[in-house]
């Protein structure tokens, strides 16, 4: 059950074109489960223009320590919201609603899995390999990105998985091209069992091919525009497959943000399928 | 403790806003959903929708836009889950309906009529009109009247209906008398207005609906301004106020300007437990102004220049009988 | 370097809004007025005017609510100082008209038809009808198109009239659609919209004016909206812009839904050299976006889905003419 | 010529219930005489939901030193504005234009000045004073408040002034009571030539009808919503008398804020009195 604390600001650095925020939350650390994403008010409702939360992935977790419970966010600056957390300060106050979303589904036995971030898609996946690896499993880890200064968490995946894989599309760092290009071999040589991706949609629905056509299973951390969060509002939602095999528009911040690969129609993304559970008939539809 | 609205008792003057709580579930996890006025569930018709493709939002200064397009499970799944659990849960509800024909308003209402385990309806009357090129039913007062008559005469006599208005019109208070001439019991100002950004990137519309609505803290002056042009025409209708509330004083300046009772919407989007928190400020506030039953300050701002001031509070402060 | 507007050669796209720049000489302290497009001047009536009583301003989340009650000096006086040191000036103007009456108008026309010194009329329809209790002019097609007629028949034929629409209507196309056929050479979209403020402390309406006119970022989607509902039906007439407009990403909004150019009012008193600053953004964003002449990206975002895109601009971004 | 500036928070500090901030301000300090007044913008446009400047009279200035000139104002916090402004830190950005307005007309010749100031109203008689004092002219202060807190600049004017009365009116410090009680024998006491005042409107009414009874000159600053400073867009108007004895709607921002006390209508600020020019009909006033 998320919570909403006002935190602290502990510390802010830079890595790459990203900034790490680490911040006081207390309560959150403990209940947080690697794929839950935090949400961060961007000043106060009596000053900011900024009324709408901003969501993260939560990158890690201190639940001890003098702070008494931190979190860490990895920040692109890409917009006026993430602006203005990277200016933020030491000391400074923020808002924060967590820990949000559906998580990363854990496998009970010790299998192999591939862990594919997109930039900073990354954030959420040092977490969950280390609880990978605490259960026994073989991590394999891709990291891409377009260019050098946009990957994220290579140190902390080197010292945590077994193989660390980095493709840059410029070729500015590690084998140039995209994640799903070594992705195949690797899943091969690991005898790979599950696949877990964040990333850029268009990256995920890669990842979720490639893992389809191996017939394994891809857990993808989603990223669609969110207003509220929580599940309230409507604006997040996606086409995903049910169990029944209906197609429903489903709330990414609640039922998601990870979802089965196999289950949400890429393609179909910014569309309402024709067979969707409700879909518009031609008399057009309301807001 | 309680607040009367069109005939019926509230546990306090603040409500959700519809669309912006769906059925009270989500927000029950931040605040006890049953200590607010009540739960205004999320517009629902008759069959599921799934709404419109995203993008379906957009955030504008102190606003945002949302073309949701009514995504909803339809009314039988809706009251066999949403309101069964509100009722469960022992929270007030309103239920908020949509209708794309006259006729789907009147059959929904005649659904709820079998049902009970809710207060009042609020008739979302700013939806496209199917057969009259999808102008919305509230940009026209025959419209308008006509979906009002419709849900008024198919409901239960003891629920009171509220006519939801859109503020996209030359001259609302003519809507709303012929909303009340048509039997609403009460009036709910104001849904959204429509808005639109384009994206600069794309150089295409942000929202895949190309238009949306605007909500959020933007939009108080112009639903203040809507609300009060209304009460200057219908004195004594119930109204439920909304549009932009951030805090306890947005919602006094509607309490004020002439609502019973205020929905908080977006704000909930920045702030979980904001209608809780807006309750309790708005009871701080209006204690401190003297007031000690809320219903003395409805439509205050509207006195005689030379009407006298309530007396301000003294130290000792009172917390109305509300809070 | 120029930017053409309904048959007039003007320095750039950016004009201020009228009554944000009074006549031109405050700003010119802080950039070159001769710069931007040209200095739309407050609305004149015929005579002096002391406006309103004050307060007549209210801040608002992100905008503001002013009621000032077109206060000026009467068209002798500005024709005599203001107009003369715009002329002396060398800055290129648009004159903002105003009035009570249709009569009213047309005899503003007639004076200014004695004058030169400037390009373009502007005609403030958003004021009060004082034969129509005090309905604004532009909120009825009939009453608009009178006085665009009236001006139009009045004026200079050489002089292109603008109508200044309010968005306070049900269906904004058709009202811009009478002004055209009256005989309007171009449109201003949009004046305020009409919003209050009730002050929570003295609990009555925050301005002096009881209503007011809301401006600024806030309202920009709701401009946006109507710029883009009015080109939708208007193709071809050429449009000012404006509502809320910050930076030159704003503008471009503007420009990709139909505007020509686009007037910058509330945000001048943010930044008293916007102008200027957003004029010079918007040609680095269009030539980003691959655009040499401005004009090619006027109604941009209102291409079909599938019409090809205009290629970015490589490496060696060449600044557009009209910078 | 005002000028628009970036400027750096060098200061804060507590006041009694004000804030004096301190803030680099290069170019403004040279050109700013008492009376001129700052607009402050609050955030960045992009970011912020506070759209107008808020204005602060000038306190202090110091033109040279190893910030490059600085401005120092003083701030009560009285709304998100200034609340938003009391939070700054050093080293804060803020965007300043200044200085602005008609600052006090000084006398030519050494004559006896009484400064009248009202809470923060006191904040540019500081400089007023030293500006007096380098001319030769006796200064009398008067400062008065509610309430002690809300009391400025008495150690300032106890250093320039050649007598400082403090009033409050629950007579938590100096005399109980209002300015103008102390004021007549001061300036009986004194042979005051000119009343200069600083601070609500009601106590520069009664000040200047002091001096009228007096026959003497007085000097107020007005304080006038206002939403642009710089006397473009009309709002912060109130009548004034003008030499053609025609009563006008005049900007303060501009025309003012310092008026001759007896060219100011003060009660009927407010309104729009009947003989004023352009003063409407019974027809009612467009917005
Ligand atoms: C589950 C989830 C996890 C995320 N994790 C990270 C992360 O670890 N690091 C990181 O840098 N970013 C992350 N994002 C994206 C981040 O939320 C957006 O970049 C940010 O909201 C953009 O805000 P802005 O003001 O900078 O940009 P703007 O484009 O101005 O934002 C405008 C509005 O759109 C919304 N919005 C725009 N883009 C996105 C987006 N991609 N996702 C969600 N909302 C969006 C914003 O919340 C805001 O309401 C995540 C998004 C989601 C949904
Ligand atoms: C010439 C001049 C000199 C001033 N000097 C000082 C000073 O030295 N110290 C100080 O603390 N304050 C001073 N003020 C008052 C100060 O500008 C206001 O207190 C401040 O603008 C209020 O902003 P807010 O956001 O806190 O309050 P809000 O009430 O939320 O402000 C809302 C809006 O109204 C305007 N406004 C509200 N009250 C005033 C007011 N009294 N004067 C002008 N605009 C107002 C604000 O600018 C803003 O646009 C001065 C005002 C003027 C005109
Ligand atoms: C995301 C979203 C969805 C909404 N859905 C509905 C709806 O289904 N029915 C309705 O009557 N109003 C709907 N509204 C309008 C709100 O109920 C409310 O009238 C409006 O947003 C103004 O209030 P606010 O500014 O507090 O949000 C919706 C608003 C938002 C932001
Ligand atoms: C203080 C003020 C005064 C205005 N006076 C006039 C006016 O005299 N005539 C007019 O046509 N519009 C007037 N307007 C409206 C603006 O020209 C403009 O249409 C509107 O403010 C929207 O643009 P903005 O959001 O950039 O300010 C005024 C606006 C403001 C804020
Ligand atoms: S963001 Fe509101 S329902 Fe998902
Ligand atoms: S504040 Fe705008 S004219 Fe004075």
């Amino acid at each position: 059950m998320p919570v909403q604390v006002r935190g602290e600001v502990v510390s802010l650095r830079r890595a790459g074109l990203y900034t790490v925020l680490t911040v006081t939350a207390p309560g959150v650390p403990e209940i947080t489960r690697p794929g839950h994403f935090a949400a961060i008010a961007i000043g106060d409702l009596d000053s900011s223009g900024l009324i709408l939360r901003r969501a993260f992935s939560i990158h890690g977790v201190q639940s001890r320590g003098i702070y008494g419970g931190t979190i860490d966010l990895v920040i692109a600056d890409s917009g006026p919201g993430t602006h203005w957390l990277t200016q933020r300060r030491r000391g400074d106050a923020l808002d924060i609603v967590a820990p949000l979303g559906r998580p990363f589904s854990l496998p009970r036995d010790p299998v192999s899995c591939a862990l594919v971030g997109g930039g900073y898609g990354a954030a959420p996946l040092v977490m969950l390999a280390e609880h990978l690896r605490e259960r026994g499993c073989r991590v394999d880890v891709v990291l891409g990105a377009s260019t050098e200064d946009k990957l994220f968490g290579v140190l902390d995946a080197k010292r945590i998985a077994s193989t660390v894989t980095i493709t840059t599309e410029d070729g500015s760092a590690g084998v140039p091209g995209r994640v799903t290009d070594p992705l195949v071999d690797i899943m091969a040589r690991a005898n790979t069992d599950v696949v877990y991706a964040c990333g850029p949609m268009g990256m995920l629905a890669a990842v979720a091919d490639v893992a389809s056509q191996a017939g394994i299973l891809s857990q993808c951390a989603v990223e669609e525009a969110m207003a509220c969060g929580i599940g309230v509002c409507m604006s997040c939602v996606l086409p995903v497959i049910g169990d029944d095999g209906i197609t429903r528009m489903v709330r990414s911040c609640v039922e998601g943000p990870v979802f089965r690969g196999d289950r949400v129609r890429w393609a179909d993304i910014g569309t309402v399928p024709p067979d969707t559970l409700g879909a518009p008939s031609s008399e057009g539809i309301p807001r | 403790m309680t607040t009367q609205l069109a005939g019926i008792d509230l546990p306090g003057p603040v409500l959700t806003a519809s669309g912006c709580a769906a059925a009270g579930k989500e927000l029950d996890q931040f605040f006890d959903i049953t200590a607010i006025g009540a739960v205004v569930t999320k517009s629902i018709m008759m069959e599921p929708r799934s709404g419109r493709a995203t993008p379906r939002m957009a955030e504008t200064p102190s606003g945002m836009l949302n073309s949701i397009g009514l995504q909803g499970p339809g009314i039988e799944a809706f009251l066999e889950h949403d309101l069964a659990w509100l009722r469960e849960r022992g929270a007030r509800v309103i239920v908020s309906i949509a209708g794309g024909t006259t006729q789907e308003f009147e059959a929904i209402a005649h659904v709820l009529r079998q049902h009970d385990g809710f207060d009042a309806i609020e008739v979302n009357i700013s939806c496209p009109n199917v057969s009259d090129r999808g102008q919305v039913f509230a940009c026209r007062a025959d419209s308008a009247a006509g979906v009002i008559a419709s849900v008024r005469r198919a409901s239960d006599p003891a629920i009171p209906i509220f006519a939801k208005l859109s503020p996209d019109v030359t001259d609302i208070a003519t809507i709303a008398q012929a909303c009340e001439r048509a039997g609403a019991d009460g009036l709910s100002l104001i849904n959204t207005t429509l808005g639109m950004v384009i994206d600069v990137t794309t150089m295409r519309p942000a929202l895949a609906g190309v238009t949306g609505g605007l909500s959020g803290p933007a939009i108080r002056p112009i639903a203040v301004r809507c609300l009060w042009q209304v009460r200057e025409v219908l004195p004594d209708i119930p109204i439920i106020g909304m549009g932009g509330i951030r805090n306890g004083s947005d919602a006094f300046e509607f309490i004020l300007a002439g609502a019973s009772a205020v929905s908080v919407g977006t704000t909930v989007f920045h702030d979980p437990s904001a209608p809780i928190r807006i309750q309790n400020e708005l009871a701080s506030l209006a204690a401190l102004r003297g007031f000690t039953r809320l219903r003395d300050a409805v439509s205050y701002a509207h006195r005689d220049p030379d009407q006298a001031r309530v007396e301000d509070a003294d130290g000792d402060l009172e917390l109305p009988e509300w809070v």
